[in-house]
């Protein structure tokens, strides 16, 4: 689970990482409220808060110095869509006096499956680019499993980035807390960017990311206490993992990962192309795909479905039962063309009960290929 | 032969009387497995389809001369009884569960260093050894002894592409499902040598995906010690980098295992890339003719 | 600090390590309990409890069918001395019936400064025997400082030394248990020998040894409680590490391991030999000067005293009071011949302050060899 | 040149302020030591002997370029000051306390594993370049710039063996004392290679004495790596076995470290074995002839 700028600085508190002051907002009353935490004098960012990077270059930040400019800024921004993602409050915060801006990370090296720091004095800007124009800017450290991070390996890292030795302390003391907020909130990323030096000397979290194992939620209360607020949620409570292509006319059904991606690049090979995908893996079952046609029916974009199931734990009279009960719920409105494939455990049955209720269905790749081709062929 | 498992293999089924262990348990007998210990807590001294029930692993392995387990755990248990099962010193443990926190991965995974213990998955559909040994819950249907190794994150796909073998006469003598984790116990690379050992694998197929680096390292272990011809069937080459594909092991981090770069590492390593389940076993079979 | 077999018992018994039924007597009324918990079927083996080994051998152990015979081995043994240690109590405990005998110890490797587990199916015996005499019936493994002994490892153990299967599980859990008692009484040395299978298959710690390191004795408070009863301690209580070396004529005096050792090389190479050390490195004082003198006055074998002294931390002015001041202690009654040596830190003011009181002082190691040896001319 | 400590080494001392630590810290001065922090929780801020006092270690390290440290700590807080001084990454630690609880050495000792710090004890003297630094208690006046390293577990007898040499003109390369408890820090064989680098050590002397394996240890490096002649005066002879010799490190445990397996190690390495200071300068004066 990714959480919001405001939640991750939330989290950010409680382990003592200095955060500028502010507060989140989605209305006047709170504007004020904010405009009063912050002081007239340091007043104000006015930051959108979404789940995607960029928001700055997309207009997402506003600086204001008054509370009608801040109104103003709230309201442009409320409502917005960056990258697709709908703006639903903003966070409101003290304008920092930057000196310098830096950068912390700590994510998961699954090659080494250990935890891995990334620290780095150019920091404001997309770390991807500047591992790739100023890769020597990078520190980089393997965290073996320790309860704490070793200090002297600390120290030999802000010194080898040239880091002021004035910030060599508050450096590793951040860096220290972010390791345990890593470890105790069971993070697969936590990030400060920009770690801002103010023109005093002090180093503050302006930006915070901490991306939360989905797995661990359960006895992460106080992260999951987030959770209802994630509309995307709604399909991996039933077990369906749905993800969004952006751009494409086909919606693919399978089960597992390995087959939705194989199946989606043989869409591609035929020249068409998969708008999104729903992994049925844990959502085997009526409310599951009901879900799933649900969104299928709802986005134009889409055209076609395509099923390509290959069951070994999942029974395909059961999902073929799940289906057409799915169906049934539309009372005929689900309309879009769709070419299934069953095949694995009880394949038989399953096609037979797909077959009984008029669908076609194909036992072997080849054929759903040529059925989709087919399918292609008539619409267009 | 075969690797890792066969018919002598000594299993005990953690979770034995759960409804996920019990279903498989009579699958996995259908299939010859020589399952003789059950574990389950709190029900130690039970008997389960002839087989003893434990409490602990360890006191099955006391009692007990297994060697092998496979467990049907939820999530919150499952690192433990991982942990449990490496203590007691099994040479193959196989993790079906899939949603472990990945902190406790971290755990497992530093436990395993310096230890003999293979830990299969977890989120996998386990292992075969087809007629022999079938640790997991992949369909008996699809699967044939037979002289191809095969190795695969995706278990849908393992199966399709194990389908196509046996179709083809060609079987499997062994096939495992690393899992789809992002921090699977055994990985490609550890298995490659295995399959190179084993006299009655003949050719090697992987199912990879993008995502992690485990195709990539699996390519250096090939071009150095990999005798045998091996194809891999890719997927993702259509996915767009940096989205989520349901696999955690499929995020692609970094710039690092991009579907290029597996198709790039794996063609230098001699290894054919194919996009179809039935390509492989085309290409599998033209390998091991000019093999011979 | 070495224990008593029955104080180790004790604390075998807090980690649920199996014991004989028993109870440690100095009398005739703590006998007569001893029984009663016992009862009459098992009674009953009075054992002395001496800080050494070999009692057995030396008549120190005696098996009793009745209250009376047990009464008479207890009048018989308190009292005795074995290997010149005096028995103050016994432990009597009940009769096991033995079907074997095992060994279980874990003690500290000084090569890889880690606890390593000793256990053998040969128990019973003088170990150094055994590694003699059947050195691959002794399994040896190397703990590498975990919190729990890894089950797989003590398996491969007790299966490679031929220990029946259904021995295992109770094995493993005693040496568990052995090993955290190691671990949280912080013992330089904990031991089972022998470990016995009783005819009905239970395992039970027939003796005990447990060695607390002294420098953790501040913070093992069960421990500490038995402290008082060790007279040995009193010179370490004041600084001063005595030892006895059982037969010689001179008492040698020294500050530091190191030199005190080739302080006796030295008098051995002139054809003396040392009674007994004393390495005054904490007990540079009054007090500690004069319970080292006490000491060698009382012991009349000790014709001689040779104090060789090369100072860093000690310096020789305060050394040289003290002896003088301990010396004044006595009236003139501390008479045995004595040669003296302060070099180092203020030797020439520790000289001075011993030669105005009329004792020779000599600042070389030759000098002072060359006098030792013309005092031994003297005498003889 | 020396080896681990000279002028230019940056020092703090951990207990400056104390009754021992400010007694040695001006006597370390006068030997022209580097001492550049000091370290007392709770009298960060305070100057003493002009030098600036810090509430931890850590924060010494981060505000000067110290690389080592001694320290003067009662035995209970004395592990976990080394600790201290380990995580900050200093380059030599020297720990005089005498009384470190064995336990608490052991987690020690496993800190120090992969880390470049050499640890210097505990319950040593501590470590002496002649007229350069001094981080220890030893006294001065028996310590002459030179060309012999001198290793020792006994303090007392280092005092001796060093003023025999300084007074037959030899003087002392770098002396280090390692320590009388049974689990030190670095050992000889740790040593006897920085020595054999040094173009400044003409020639080694060690004191050893019954108990451990040290002497065994360093006999075999001396005979696999160590051109220059080497020295041993060895204690103990006289000592009966088994008996505690007031060094914990003199424990003579499961039949090794006696006297005679000690000797032994040294002569089958080429190293002369000696029982008096005066015969070590003898022995060492006709060896560097004989080596010229």
């Amino acid at each position: 689970m990714n959480l919001y700028e405001y939640q991750a600085k939330e989290i950010f508190a409680k382990y003592d990482i200095p955060t500028p002051r502010g507060k989140v907002v989605d209305g006047r009353s709170d504007l004020q409220k904010a405009f009063e935490i912050i002081g007239k004098d340091k007043f104000g960012m006015v930051k959108s808060q979404v789940l995607t990077g960029g928001r700055g270059k997309a207009g997402g930040i506003k600086a204001v110095d008054t509370l009608d400019q801040g109104l103003d800024a709230m309201q442009g921004l409320i409502g917005m869509k960056i990258k697709g993602f709908p703006v639903e409050r903003v966070l409101v915060e003290e304008r920092l006096k930057i000196k310098n801006e830096y950068f912390i990370s700590i994510t998961l090296d699954p090659e080494e499956s250990l935890p891995v720091l990334l620290i780095s004095p150019k920091g404001g800007m997309d770390i991807e680019e500047v591992a790739g124009e100023y890769p020597e800017a990078i520190g980089e450290y393997v965290i073996k499993l320790q309860a704490d991070l070793p200090s002297f390996a600390m120290i030999e890292l802000v010194k080898n980035l040239g880091f002021q030795r004035q910030l060599w302390g508050d450096l590793i003391n951040i860096t220290s807390k972010l390791y345990r907020a890593f470890c105790e909130k069971e993070a697969t990323l936590i990030e400060i960017n920009p770690l801002i030096e103010t023109v005093d000397g002090k180093l503050i979290a302006a930006d915070g990311r901490l991306n939360v194992d989905d797995n661990a939620l359960f006895r992460q209360p106080d992260v999951s206490e987030y959770k209802q607020e994630f509309k995307d949620m709604v399909l991996k409570g039933k077990g369906v993992d749905y993800v969004d292509l952006d751009s494409g006319e086909v919606g693919v059904l399978c089960v597992g990962a390995g087959m939705t991606m194989l199946t989606m690049d043989l869409v591609a090979h035929l020249g068409s192309k998969a708008r999104c995908f729903l992994d049925m893996s844990h959502g085997v079952n009526p409310a599951g795909f009901k879900a799933a046609l649900d969104l299928l029916a709802s986005e134009p974009d889409i055209k076609y479905v395509l099923v390509n199931m290959f069951g070994g734990l999942t029974r395909m009279d059961e999902i073929a039962k799940s289906i057409l009960e799915a169906i049934d719920k539309f009372d005929g409105k689900f309309t879009k063309p769709m070419v299934l494939r069953l095949q694995g455990t009880n394949a038989d049955k399953g096609q037979e009960i797909m077959r009984e209720a008029g669908y076609q269905v194909c036992s072997e790749l080849e054929d759903l290929l040529d059925r989709f081709k087919e399918m292609l062929r008539e619409e267009k | 032969m075969s690797i890792l498992v066969d018919k002598d293999t000594r299993v005990a089924v953690q979770g034995i009387t759960g409804r996920q262990g019990s279903f498989h348990t009579r699958l996995m007998l259908e299939e010859g497995t020589n399952i003789v210990a059950g574990v389950v807590p709190g029900k130690g001294g039970q008997i389960f389809e002839g087989i003893p029930v434990y409490d602990t692993i360890l006191e099955a392995r006391l009692k007990q001369d297994i060697n092998a387990s496979i467990g049907f755990i939820p999530p919150p248990f499952a690192a433990q009884s991982i942990l449990d099962a490496i203590d007691a010193g099994l040479e193959v443990v196989v993790s079906i569960t899939d949603g472990i926190p990945i902190h406790d991965m971290l755990k497992v995974k530093d436990e395993l260093k310096d230890k003999r213990t293979y830990l299969i998955g977890p989120n996998t559909p386990g292992l075969i050894t087809p007629r022999q040994a079938k640790l997991g819950i992949m369909p008996s249907k699809a699967f044939k002894p037979g002289c191809i190794g095969v190795i695969s994150r995706s278990g849908s796909l393992s199966y399709e592409v194990c389908d196509e073998l046996s179709k083809a006469n060609l079987g499997q003598s062994t096939v495992v499902g690393v899992g789809g984790d992002s921090i699977p116990g055994t990985t490609f690379a550890d298995l490659i040598p295995l399959f190179e050992a084993d006299s009655e694998t003949k050719g090697i197929a992987i199912v990879g995906e993008i995502g992690g680096v485990a195709e990539e390292k699996a390519a250096k272990i090939i071009k150095e010690f990999c005798s045998k011809p091996v194809v891999a069937l890719m997927g993702g080459e259509s996915a767009p980098p940096g989205k989520a594909m349901g696999h955690a092991g499929a995020i692609v981090t970094r710039g690092k295992g991009t579907f290029k770069s597996k198709v790039e590492a794996f063609r230098d390593a001699g290894v054919r890339v194919v996009h179809k389940p039935k390509d492989l076993v085309q290409a599998l079979n033209s390998l091991l003719s000019a093999h011979r």
